[in-house]
């Protein structure tokens, strides 16, 4: 999509093998979805449980093997490629604080690990000064390198985690959900941190979240998944007040505002959430969806430009 | 209808008990709804569980205190001593739908054993009023689902079905400890609008607990601040959204996300809640308050009215002159 | 469904009273005895072993049978004589005799018999070997012929174990050297095969045609009386068990009770000891064909020198009344009796050991010691001995191993230096495994060859005893092998049974009180 | 579920053909050899030769497999070499014994582990909890011919309670027989009784903390109707797996017991069958084991299926 | 492990007397095996038919036994060969079973014919196993080990296993991959350090398993050889005289019992101290 892009997503697909009763059901996570990150840029992907949001982030680590389509850091395809190098320049930050440091190493050897696995460091003086650096570099004191991860609260292992994947400093940070399992206080001093890093190091950002609240904060464009793919895309702003498809407009409405004078209860409906085992044949929000024609029962809707400022809708009906 | 006086829970031994819940005290009307809204570990959950006679065993107890449901003293009582003794009209709903429903029993049967119990229905009516249940909840075909095994159903519809339970229960007070924490915001906001509506059709008072200010904005008429085991700051929902006067309070609203969109940086609280049993004889706040003075640390802050039906815990309360 | 539940009650109400009922229908006699194992096929002419005779000899008989002092009587035989210098043998045979199947038993029978015990049976080389003929000449008569005479004959085919048992013609000519199969357990004895359930017990039932003797009852020999209808061989191969099945009535009677337990059971109200009155003896095999026993007499003697006997007996049989530290190969009181070479029993002289181990240049390489824990008493008295050789200089290293694997290994030369186990009394020397030469251990030096072939041609008794003092003497110059000593094993029985027999567990004859 | 069942019982089929390659194979490395057992220490080479080749042991070994499965799939397993009589009904005749000690114990295991279980977890935390759990650890330690020794000693010996050893079948002297088994049964429940009465406890409690335990107490029923209705069935869905395990397991428990107890059992046949080297037998007795357990797993399997709802059934 | 993780080891033994006193017994184990030979009154091998079958007396405080041995040495030096034969079956247990169960956690293809075959062995009941093997390898210290072994192989390999599939999925595991990291980083750096608690439960267990195993398995005379002094085989030589001599086989059997005993407590212990729940008890959720 764009020349200067540092991740360019390429119709990705990805599906599962689950096993219910006995039999195995194929369940497409991500259903063709095309994204791409500019230097610099945060992109929200925002979607309810179970949408493919984690799995679009998680094939780009390298976590997950697509089945088809690509992906591309700085020009150069990685889909299926050694990816050693390419592991220092795209990190990913994930959701449990608590489950995401080892519980029986320190918080230096894990901060220290993409450099130990990739030998990026040379001394270990080097090691121990990269560490408290690093450790200061996120708000904690270098002494907690030699502490292990149950001597730390919620948001201090956050930071640690946070730490971890800008040692050596990449190109890319992929955040699943960093602040969700936060306390709101808390959850502040980690958004705050992650935009403080963003800038320090020139980071771009693809941000994981279903809470639109978070994403409005952080990232520059948002996009919408629904069911394994993207129903809406365009600037923050953008979506945030004037949303098109059908479903970010009900996503949207559906935010407990924190204002008692604005109460929606009862004035907006929101259907059924869908079931991974019976996709519809057609547009997979149409079973939801109050604008729903004909059409949207039996043709999915592509991806397509509408607007200015980069907004792409997938819907008949708007 | 509900009042819950000077609630103490304690873990750990006697002669050493740590408070985790110290001295909380509400009243709850007929058909009010009452947010008790906190960050994790402030003993939110604790004190809905001692309300309701739930704790679990071993484990923390009542030290001191007393709750009362309709003037009479339920305090010690398990949910079937107060039903035996005529008191049973108080029902809960909990966070996970998911593990809250028994996996190997009939969503029917498991709505007609509260039925069974509140209305002395056995057989068949039990099963028709489980199905009228299901109605009240806008549950799709409730006479198909109530053979339906929980995990046939979809979160929200869960939900749905612990909402009929507690119903079956003719509550005239219903507990909901984080009933939509698990569940996506579009379903989030079903619930919600159902508890609401059952709550006005029904005539029944709810304590609603949530970390989430923005649910607690959009549902309760009067709102409970925890922290550190201690209500801070109840009012009027549109007074504590309006002015809050606690520091706390300003601090936790300050620093949502989407009440601040598109800011440089979020305000924040520094620092940490303290643990339990770190208390000294100070506010519980003031390692992290902004304003906070030098007799903050020494001595308990004073209880006091700021206005009509807005209490704070605090020496030096925020002024109320600015309306945010 | 409720309707099927109650006819499956009354079908299990049904089948409950049955069971009851048949519990109480059992009023046949029935005596119930405690063998040590599971026996293997009851073709008694081709097994040795001790489980199978004792069942094997109340189905089948022999033409002759030992008396208490171990002497042939006459059973099925009427009478015989030798002619020729003893190289033809006439038997007559007893008339009129049955076998279990209705058909008399005729000198065909017997024929028939023998040649199959000459070419299969575990004891019948040792005499059929030099046979010419076998052959029925006349109905009850039987002749057979040999190249040379021999003096043991009537005892070696007096007793059952491995023994000539007297098969109807068909069965011996057809079974050939496979085991005759239970259809064919069918023999002369006062008692006839009914069933063997395998782990459960061999059950044999009175034989109503059975034709006795008429001599008393005396040993095995004389008139053999069925008086229990039934008889149950149950194997129990724990002896606590056995011990305590007799005190709780389980069991009539129980075979092979260890010696520690003889003074408290002797003592004991709820049963009846009876010790046998042939003893059994524990050998030690030096291997004669390979290793470093091969040929060193010296080495051998410095062995038996370190040894106190005494003490391996004391442990290995307990109480004092079941053993004997007796140097004869053949107990006192039998003809075979003999004080050549005893001195060199049971010295116990760890000093002389030591020096003779020196002349036989011996450094302390191991000497491997097979050994079986089946049989207690082997590996007691190899313990005591190891034990004994180490205090005396001689490194022996156990090398212990289950009863069937050390049958397979004493038979390969290279495995082992000693191996241990045990003799059970006989009436003749040439029946002692140590004087085959094939017998492992192997035993074969030109002494012994020669002095084994006086023993076998020679029929005189006198002479052939003077023969025997020689071998014994022999024995303790050469050390084939090395008597522990005399053991009396016992059993023991309800105190309701009498008319036990001394000669072994035997239960014709036997009553109840 | 049918599908599921044809599934499960393939997989069964082929763990049961690889066991059988396993069985037959450790059978012939073993040392020792039958024909000394059966033709005694007097046997001569040509007679050794002669049994031999007569029982097809000198055959190639393959050879030998594929006989013997072949017969095996026609349900013959061959002949006992000591028996001279069918494999077949050599274990048949062990079967009884086994089948009813291994019953009779799994109803001790039941009586005594179940309940129990259930109390120490209803009074989690007492002394009475605890005085339990700690009785039923010890008695998972101790070993059961051990048990089995001083029961025998005790009961049969000293008091005369019941018979020492041996079991006459029950179609021989009526059920009263069954007091041959009531002693071996004790000793081999009892480490058996101790590990399911942990289990039971173990998953009471672990029940008992689940949400909607907490959910059936918040809408007023009595304690014991959440016991029952609540926590006993969603903790006895584990036990039951748990059943199957130790029945099939007692099969090759009973190998000590039997023993001890003189019974005549498969146990026993196995060991004494080792003894003797009687190869048709050691292969038929494991083989039948082995499908036993094969078969009470897929059993329990297939029975926890249909007790647990969450596996849909179609 | 630093102090802290050392205290939170011994915390559940603290908290429970019995632990403690499992804990103890095996302590005494230990100690009477190391130093047996000081310990231990008199030789063990030492025969005195004289004395044989006495009862416990002011000079042998357990008897003697049909040697007239003294049983209080004999029970003493049995001590090594209950550890000997604990710690190799453990050993054997761990040494198979953890490189197999990782593996086939990491490497479905090959953890699918792995964990078939540990199917095929678990369908033979673990004493089977053990007859089967010692009958083809012959009846010896190392083979009781193997034979043993081979059955805990089994079990622990599908612990491991499970383990390592869970672990597999741990967000730090993932990290780590997501970083790039290979196969024997995993392994070394994340999976093994977190088997060692679940691995030290289970080692106990196994322990205590294994000394009730191979007192069968010398009972039937089938374990160690019958000359070494083992609990096993004191039993195993002493059942004749049960009614003669009970004392023979009551210390024997009490060593076992008191062994198996403590290992099962001491697992128990640990087990807890590993169990999420015991330490959320102390910590409330939200």
């Amino acid at each position: 999509m764009n020349g200067n892009a540092v991740l360019d997503v390429r119709d990705l697909k990805v599906s599962f093998s689950v096993r219910r009763a006995g039999r195995k059901y194929q369940v497409r996570a991500v259903d063709g979805v095309s994204l791409s990150l500019a230097e610099g840029e945060v992109l929200g992907i925002v979607g309810e449980s179970g949408c493919g949001k984690t799995t679009v982030g998680r094939s780009i680590v390298g976590l997950v093997r697509p089945d088809s389509g690509t992906i591309s850091f700085k020009g150069t395809d990685m889909t299926g490629a050694s990816l050693r190098d390419m592991r220092l320049n795209i990190r990913m930050v994930f959701q449990d604080p608590y489950a995401s440091l080892n519980p029986r190493r320190t918080i230096g050897d894990s901060v220290a690990e993409a450099g130990d696995i990739n030998g990026f460091f040379t001394s270990r003086a080097g090691r121990s000064a990269a560490i408290a650096a690093t450790l200061t570099a996120v708000g904690l004191d270098p002494s907690f390198a030699a502490r292990y991860p149950y001597e730390l609260s919620g948001g201090q292992r956050q930071r640690a985690g946070i730490a971890r994947t800008i040692l050596p400093s990449p190109s890319i940070v992929i955040a699943d959900e960093p602040v969700s399992a936060l306390d709101v206080s808390v959850q502040a001093q980690v958004l705050n941190l992650m935009m403080d890093l963003r800038e320090q190091l020139r980071l771009s950002m693809l941000f994981i979240s279903h809470d639109l609240g978070v994403i409005g904060q952080i990232s520059n464009r948002v996009a919408v998944m629904y069911m394994g793919r993207i129903v809406e895309q365009a600037a923050t702003r953008t979506v945030l007040d004037d949303p098109r498809h059908p479903y970010t407009r009900s996503l949207v409405a559906a935010i407990p505002k924190p204002d008692p004078s604005k109460r929606i209860l009862g004035a907006i409906e929101t259907g059924e959430p869908p079931s991974l085992f019976k996709r519809p044949r057609g547009c997979a929000y149409a079973p939801r969806c109050p604008i729903a024609s004909d059409r949207c029962q039996v043709d999915v809707p592509e991806l397509r430009s509408a607007g200015t400022d980069g907004r792409a809708i997938a819907c008949h009906n708007v | 209808m509900l009042s819950v006086r000077d609630l103490t829970v304690s873990l750990g031994p006697e002669t050493a008990p740590v408070d985790i819940v110290a001295g909380v005290s509400f009243e709850l009307g007929k058909g009010e709804i009452l947010g008790l809204v906190g960050e994790s570990g402030c003993g939110k959950s604790m004190t809905s569980l001692a309300v309701m006679g739930l704790l679990p065993q071993p484990g923390p107890r009542i030290r001191a205190g007393r709750v009362l449901l309709e003037g009479c003293d339920v305090t010690q009582l398990q949910p079937w001593q107060r039903v035996v003794a005529g008191h049973g009209r108080m029902a809960m709903i909990f966070q996970e739908p998911m593990t809250s429903l028994n996996p190997v029993r009939r969503i029917g049967d498991q709505i007609a054993e509260a039925v069974r119990v509140h209305d002395r229905l056995s057989g068949p009516p039990a099963i028709d009023r489980a199905r009228e249940l299901l109605e009240q909840v806008r549950m799709p075909d409730p006479a198909m689902q109530l053979s339906a095994y929980p995990h046939q159903l979809s979160g929200g519809q869960r939900q749905r079905v612990m909402i009929a339970i507690a119903l079956a229960c003719r509550p005239q007070v219903l507990i909901a400890d984080e009933p939509t924490t698990a569940l996506d915001v579009t379903i989030q906001v079903q619930v919600l609008g159902l508890l609401r509506e059952l709550c006005n059709r029904l005539d029944m008072a709810m304590l609603f607990i949530t970390h989430d200010m923005g649910v607690i904005a959009q549902l309760a008429d009067r709102v409970s601040v925890m922290y550190a085991g201690r209500i801070v700051e109840t009012a009027g929902v549109e007074a504590l959204f309006g002015r809050p006067r606690h520091h706390y309070t300003r601090g936790l609203m300050d620093c949502m996300p989407s009440r601040n969109s598109g800011a440089r940086r979020l305000p924040t609280i520094a620092g940490q809640p303290p643990a339990p049993g770190t208390v000294g004889a100070g506010c519980v706040f003031a390692s992290r308050c902004a304003a906070v003075r030098e007799t903050c640390r020494t001595a308990a802050p004073p209880r006091a009215e700021v206005s009509q039906g807005h209490d704070v815990l605090c020496a030096f309360p925020l002024d109320g002159g600015e309306p945010r | 469904m409720r309707c099927d539940l109650s006819v499956l009650m009354r079908g299990a109400v049904g089948i409950a009273t049955a069971l009851f009922l048949n519990a109480q229908a059992s009023a046949a006699t029935l005596l119930r005895e405690a063998t040590i194992g599971e026996p293997p096929p009851l073709d008694v002419m081709l097994t040795t072993a001790d489980v199978a005779s004792v069942i094997g000899r109340h189905i089948f008989e022999t033409l002759y049978a030992l008396d208490s002092t171990y002497t042939p009587r006459p059973m099925l035989a009427e009478s015989d004589r030798e002619e020729d210098g003893g190289k033809t043998i006439v038997i007559k045979l007893r008339e009129g005799v049955p076998f279990h199947n209705g058909k008399e038993m005729t000198a065909k029978d017997v024929a028939a018999s023998l040649t199959r015990w000459g070419n299969f049976g575990a004891r019948g080389k040792l005499l059929m070997a030099a046979a010419t003929s076998v052959e029925a000449t006349g109905k009850y008569e039987v002749t057979l012929k040999l190249s040379a005479p021999n003096g043991a004959w009537k005892n070696l085919i007096a007793d059952v174990n491995g023994g000539l048992a007297i098969y109807p013609e068909e069965i011996a000519a057809n079974a050939g050297n496979r085991p005759i199969e239970q259809k064919d357990y069918i023999g002369t004895g006062p008692y006839k095969f009914v069933e063997w359930r395998p782990n459960r017990y061999v059950e044999v039932e009175k034989f109503d045609g059975y034709k006795p003797v008429k001599e008393k009852g005396d040993g095995f020999a004389g008139a053999r009386v069925a008086i229990f209808d039934k008889i149950r061989f149950i194997p129990v191969p724990d002896v606590g068990t056995r011990v305590s099945g007799v005190q709780a009535g389980d069991y009539d009677y129980a075979e092979m009770i260890s010696g520690d337990l003889y003074e408290s059971l002797s003592k004991d109200q709820s049963v009846q000891v009876q010790r046998t009155n042939a003893p059994i003896f524990g050998l030690f095999f030096m291997n004669s064909k390979q290793g470093i026993l091969k040929d060193n007499y010296k080495l051998r003697r410095a062995i038996q020198t370190a040894l106190d006997k005494s003490q391996a007996l004391r442990v290995a049989f307990g109480a004092k009344d079941l053993w004997n530290a007796e140097g004869s190969i053949f107990p006192k009181g039998t003809p075979w009796y003999s004080a050549e070479g005893v001195s060199g029993y049971s010295p116990r002289d760890p000093k002389k050991a030591k020096e003779l181990a020196k002349e036989a240049d011996y450094t302390g390489t191991p000497i491997r010691l097979l050994v079986s824990t089946n049989y207690q008493a082997h590996y007691d008295e190899a313990s005591v001995f190891t034990r004994q050789l180490a205090d005396a200089g001689i490194n022996v290293q156990m090398m212990v191993v289950d009863w069937a694997t050390l049958l397979k290994m004493r038979g390969q030369p290279e495995q082992w230096d000693i191996f241990v186990t045990h003799h059970s009394f006989s009436p003749d020397p040439l029946l002692l495994t140590f004087l085959n030469a094939s017998y492992p251990g192997w035993w074969d030096s030109p002494e012994i060859s020669s002095l084994r072939a006086e023993l076998i041609k020679s029929t005189d008794p006198t002479a052939r005893k003077s023969t025997w003092d020689k071998i014994q003497s022999l024995i303790y110059d050469q050390v084939p092998v090395m008597k522990v000593g005399d053991a009396y094993t016992y059993d023991i029985a309800s105190p309701k049974l009498k008319g036990l027999n001394p000669n072994g567990p035997v239960f014709w004859n036997v009553s109840t009180k | 579920m049918w599908s599921y069942a044809l599934k499960r019982a393939g997989t069964t089929a082929v763990t049961l053909l690889a066991a059988s390659i396993i069985i037959f194979a450790f059978i012939h490395i073993v040392p020792g050899d039958p024909i000394y057992v059966l033709l005694g220490d007097t046997a001569t080479p040509d007679q050794i030769d002669a049994l031999r080749h007569q029982l097809g042991l000198d055959q190639p070994i393959i050879l030998q497999y594929l006989t013997w499965i072949g017969h095996v799939l026609e349900g013959n397993l061959g002949r006992s070499i000591f028996f001279q009589a069918p494999v077949l009904s050599v274990i048949a005749d062990g079967a009884e014994t086994s089948a009813l000690l291994a019953t009779m114990t799994m109803i001790w295991v039941t009586l005594i582990g179940v309940p129990i279980g259930m109390i120490a977890a209803v009074r989690h935390g007492t002394w009475l909890d605890q005085g339990l759990s700690g009785a039923a650890m010890l008695m998972a330690s101790i070993p059961t011919f051990w048990v089995g020794l001083y029961l025998i000693l005790i009961f049969a010996a000293w008091l005369g309670w019941f018979p020492s050893s041996g079991y006459p079948s029950i179609f021989e002297g009526g059920l009263v027989n069954l007091r041959y088994l009531v002693l071996p049964s004790l000793a081999l429940a009892a480490p058996n009784a101790a590990l399911i009465l942990r289990l039971t406890r173990a998953s009471m409690l672990d029940v008992s903390r689940e949400d909607y335990v907490r959910t059936a107490r918040a809408k007023g029923i009595r304690p014991w109707q959440v016991v029952v209705r609540h926590i006993l069935r969603n903790a006895l869905l584990a036990v039951v797996s748990a059943f199957g395990f130790t029945f099939a397991a007692l099969l090759s428990e009973a190998v000590v017991t039997e023993t001890v107890f003189a019974l005549p059992g498969i146990g026993r046949l196995v060991v004494q069958s080792i003894l003797r080297r009687d190869y048709p037998v050691i292969q038929g007795v494991i083989l039948v084991i082995v499908v036993v357990y094969l078969l009470i797993n897929l059993i329990v399997d297939l029975s926890y299926r249909l007790l647990d709802p969450r596996v849909e059934l179609q | 492990m630093s102090r802290d993780g050392a205290i939170l080891w011994l915390k559940p033994f603290i908290a429970r007397p019995i632990a403690l006193l499992g804990l103890g017994i095996l302590l005494g184990t230990i100690l009477a095996a190391t130093f047996a030979p000081w310990l231990a009154p008199y030789d063990p091998y030492a025969i005195d038919p004289s004395i044989r079958l006495t009862p416990p007396n002011a000079l042998h405080w357990f008897g003697t036994d049909q040697f007239g041995r003294d049983t209080l040495s004999r029970v003493i030096h049995s001590a090594r060969m209950a550890l000997l034969i604990g710690s190799g079956v453990v050993m054997f247990a761990l040494a198979t079973g953890v490189p197999i169960g990782v593996l086939s956690a990491l490497f479905p293809r090959l953890g699918h014919l792995l964990m078939r075959m540990v199917d095929v062995l678990m369908a033979f009941p673990s004493l089977l196993l053990a007859l089967g093997l010692i009958v083809v390898l012959g009846p010896s210290v190392a083979n009781a080990i193997l034979a043993i072994g081979l059955g805990y192989m089994t079990t622990t390999t599908r612990i491991v296993y499970g383990l390592t599939l869970r672990l597999r999925m741990e967000t730090y595991v993932e990290a780590s991959r997501s970083m790039g990291a290979g196969t024997a980083w995993l392994i070394g750096k994340h999976i093994l350090p977190n088997l060692v608690s679940p691995l030290l439960v289970q080692a106990s267990f196994v322990f205590a398993f294994a000394q009730l195993g191979a007192a069968s398995l010398d009972f039937l005379g089938l374990g160690a050889p019958p000359e070494i002094p083992s609990w096993g085989n004191m039993l195993a030589e002493s059942r004749t005289f049960i009614t003669r001599a009970p004392w023979l086989l009551f210390f024997p059997g009490m060593m076992i019992v008191a062994t198996a005993f403590s290992l099962n407590l001491v697992g128990d212990a640990l087990r807890d101290r590993l169990d999420p729940r015991f330490r959320q008890l102390f910590s409330e959720k939200g």
